[in-house]
């Protein structure tokens, strides 16, 4: 068996008919698939060790602590983040972008300020920034994306006129999930600190696609979901930086998170308790943890590789397809493992119906960029997404369904 | 291709899709209209001239996928002449087709969409036009949202 | 098998053995087991239909979003709800509280109006509207509790100075997770109702131990955890009236829950959307639902009366123990499925310690209640907590064991 | 009872839990400290009297566990007559005996804390008021608190 065999062993989804045809899952942008062993950690959590956590001291609810905990100190190595405290468990990057911006930004900033982000933000690191900054007076800048089809990626030339004094805070995605593109990661955060502005990643694209080090890439706050890197739905991560995060006043309050509560009024524990209100969502914690195992166990270089290799063959065979127009970095320019691309005459819903039928399973729609659609005269593109456990063959059946599709509507 | 899917595709509805009719503005339009399909960004635009209170003059205009622009020219083309509670009437009926699959032999040209029924999915993109053009009935100033747990 | 036996044999994480002993599980207050059904629920889902939902037309989307909603309209008829979406998904009960907090307390709140609530809250509701009051200048005011053990449950005579017209909101719990009190919820949501006061009820420790009618009950949010009602931990509810939840702003914003987004602002769907940004917790939603149809079977009215018939044993067999307090109702009074105890001279850590060499699972501690405790003049209890799967024998094994343990440090 | 739970328990131990010395308040400190244990409730004050660089008199107050009681009580009899280089010494070992249950050979009754380390849980009993104790020979007027990811 092949290493790629072995792998897909792995996915108990993958073996699967969808209408009478083998599953094609090219989806992964939106979410990735789970291994046995994520699968397992659930079912153990939940056969052997359930209980609550924290302020328990009988058998169970000392494993649980010890688990989740242990997950915590996993994905700061993950990440290589300097101390466990650094990690605060969320649902997902949506609610750790929130919580930077209700309990960060809220505080920091004032009339006058700026947020810079760009042109190519998912809803989720761009709407909440949209929203504090019209809380508090600030506004919001974009750094423009280059070229018609946003080939060109960011125009980090534009930085020395848009990181001007009043920029206190830089947000911007890692890997863009509508273009492909790769930022320069470590780039933009070394200009924002040069002018002392706080930066936040979003790695959703990137934290099960290639080595993340928050150290190396000198963010302030980094904000991933575990449903993208073979964890399961409803948890995430939001890294900050442990004196920033002990100095943030809390987002939500409650149970666990409090040091002495009165009639009047409570104080709080540090990080990462005092970002943690509530019981938390333990399980797919500890499920989590199993993922990052799983994932170094195969390699995270060799994960950048194969997604890598395979949008570079679905970039050649696509763009022969009559009709298609493929937006984002072309070339030998970085592109992580996602192409999207438009159809001139077909609208994305009718491929992905059509694709569907071939057990293509496919996105079609604004991807949550809307901005950058109407940007590219789009309103919606097809995007196949691809990961680990993904094949050469399965770019044929993409392919071969693409062209039936635009001879079905076109001729 | 799959008998659901050919359902799905009808002659009549890649033939409004291929060329929609009454598309585009109205200068002379005294109602109008935005619907919009938040989950996958479809939009529809319907302009009207109320004549009394019949539709003497009806166009869409928008972009998405076949069902919704084949959807809302078709009912361009069954809109015109009809009073605003003749439009609900129609309107109901399309709605029980697209949801049920059951078209009533009296009803011509709105069968086509009985294929939809069998992709729960795309309701909203069969209904889009339609809710837009009841709103610009109603003179309803706010977007048509067809977003919701009823569809 | 008897019906209790049967109903054990559903738990696989009973049926283990810790320090050599048969694992006796008393800490359902904190969080409860789950059925070979819930976690079967969670690994279908991802063997089988995981994938995004929403934004999806592919087959595994479209099967996702189905039993995504799919639960969420199990849950609305869980509660009796009018409406599938004045169902909000959340990670549990301490954020369903920050949420109204946050969104409608913020909102609606002004300096001088009062936010009434109860002596004897969980942190989880009772921080958050601390927090709110002093953000906006209102004031926090306590329906007392009665009697030297809170025996008497609350004094519902003080709601008729209470309840002035400055009282905008009331927010209480359902059952005491300290005391075992249960409130009459009904009466103080219609006297709240009288005044035109909007109401939250805490419900964590009622939804999976009893019938719940937010009709009935006439609340106007309603909040809960899946963990304590045999779902998975990371998700949970805030129920909320349509109306209400509709005019609601987001407290998260992002993917998901925008109807439109330009570089200069968005705007919101309807509920539940607008309250679910980003990925929602798609597995353990599905979870729940399975949860619901497991509790409905056995028969919440069931599980209400076995709970108090346990509940009525431990009381009788724990109050003639050497050295221990019964805290919350006695006699005829109703009393949820817990008893908190204190030793005069063993803190309840020794307790526990000691207990859990016994294969018992008991809950030591203020119990996220800290202020109830100091007003009982006590630093913490000792909590047995039941279920539908815990036996009479049990008590018994607690009661040796408490037995034992104040033989130990007292002679 | 257990090997453990009786490593745990140790008579030096349940004898100090039972008669705390040197407990309540000292009227002549001119140090004081509180420190508390969040996730359990445990609270811990320590009171002393700085003559100099030495401890001339030191007293405990609090509620908590059998383990933060007695490890309190045994502390104010150690620390009586040392500089804070030496305490903060003596709690390196004490922190060393109750994480690795290791005890070396020359240090007395603080020895009977060794099993505490079986119970990574109480660790924070245990450190409770020696963290106390170190805060207010800091003058630290802030609440010492145990909770944090080192212990
Ligand atoms: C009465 C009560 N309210 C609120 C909560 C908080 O629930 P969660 O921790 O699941 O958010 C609990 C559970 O500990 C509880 O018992
Ligand atoms: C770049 C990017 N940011 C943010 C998100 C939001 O992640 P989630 O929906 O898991 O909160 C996504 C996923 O859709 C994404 O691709």
């Amino acid at each position: 068996m092949s290493d790629l065999a072995r792998t897909r062993a792995d996915f108990p989804i993958l073996h699967q008919q969808v209408n009478g045809k083998p599953l094609v899952y090219l989806d992964n942008g939106a979410t990735s698939q789970k291994p046995r062993r994520v699968i397992d950690a659930l079912v153990h959590y939940y056969e052997r060790d359930n209980s609550n956590v924290h302020r328990g001291l009988h058998a169970l609810s000392m494993r649980a602590t010890d688990a989740y905990e242990g997950a915590r100190a996993r994905i700061a190595k993950f990440i290589h983040a300097a101390d466990p405290a650094e990690i605060i468990f969320t649902r997902g990057t949506t609610e750790s972008i929130n919580i930077v911006a209700h309990s960060w930004a809220r505080a920091h900033l004032k009339a006058g300020d700026v947020i810079l982000t760009t042109e190519m933000e998912h809803h989720s690191n761009l709407v909440p920034w949209q929203q504090v900054a019209r809380a508090v007076g600030a506004t919001v800048r974009y750094i423009p994306v280059l070229g018609a089809d946003a080939e060109g990626g960011l125009d980090y030339a534009a930085l020395d006129t848009l990181l001007t004094p009043e920029v206190k805070l830089l947000a911007f995605t890692h890997i863009s999930n509508t273009l492909g593109t790769i930022n320069d990661a470590a780039r933009l955060c070394a200009r924002a600190r040069a002018i002392g502005a706080t930066t936040v990643i979003d790695a959703a694209q990137s934290i099960g696609h290639a080595r993340i080090d928050v150290q190396a890439l000198g963010c302030d706050f980094l904000a991933f979901s575990g449903h993208k890197m073979c964890g399961p739905t409803g948890i995430g991560v939001l890294y900050g930086r442990r004196a920033l995060l002990d100095q943030l006043a809390p987002d939500e309050t409650g149970g666990g998170m409090v040091v002495s509560v009165t009639y009047e009024g409570a104080t709080w524990k540090p990080s990462p308790e005092r970002h943690e209100a509530g019981t938390p969502n333990i399980a797919d914690a500890i499920a989590l943890g199993a993922a990052c195992d799983y994932l170094d166990e195969i390699g995270r270089d060799a994960i950048a590789a194969h997604d890598h290799h395979l949008a570079q063959i679905a970039m050649e065979k696509l763009s022969v397809v009559p009709g298609i127009r493929i937006i984002g970095p072309r070339g030998g320019q970085p592109r992580g493992g996602l192409v999207s691309f438009a159809f001139a005459e077909v609208h994305a819903h009718d491929v992905v119906t059509f694709a569907d039928e071939d057990g293509l399973a496919l996105r079609g729609g604004h991807h949550c960029n809307q901005p950058l659609m109407r940007k590219l005269g789009l309103t919606s593109t097809t995007r196949a997404s691809f990961y680990l456990y993904n094949t050469a063959a399965e770019i044929d059946v993409l392919v071969a369904s693409l062209r039936r599709i635009q001879k079905f509507f076109v001729g | 291709m799959s008998a659901d899917l050919s359902e799905l595709y009808q002659q009549v509805i890649l033939d409004h899709n291929r060329r929609p009719r009454n598309r585009g503005k109205l200068p002379t339009a005294n109602r109008v209209a935005h619907g919009n399909n938040p989950s996958c960004g479809d939009e529809c635009s319907v302009h009207l001239r109320l004549d009394g209170d019949r539709i003497a003059e009806i166009s869409f205009d928008g972009s998405g996928c076949a069902i919704s622009q084949a959807s809302a020219s078709l009912m361009t083309t069954q809109l015109k002449g009809k009073t605003a509670v003749e439009a609900q009437k129609l309107y109901d009926e399309f709605h029980h087709i697209v949801t049920t699959g059951e078209a009533p032999a009296e009803i011509s040209d709105l069968a086509a969409f009985a294929g939809v029924h069998t992709f729960p999915a795309r309701i909203k993109c069969a209904t889009l036009g339609w809710h837009a053009a009841l709103n610009a009935l109603k003179s309803d100033p706010l977007p048509a949202t067809t977003e919701t747990h009823k569809d």
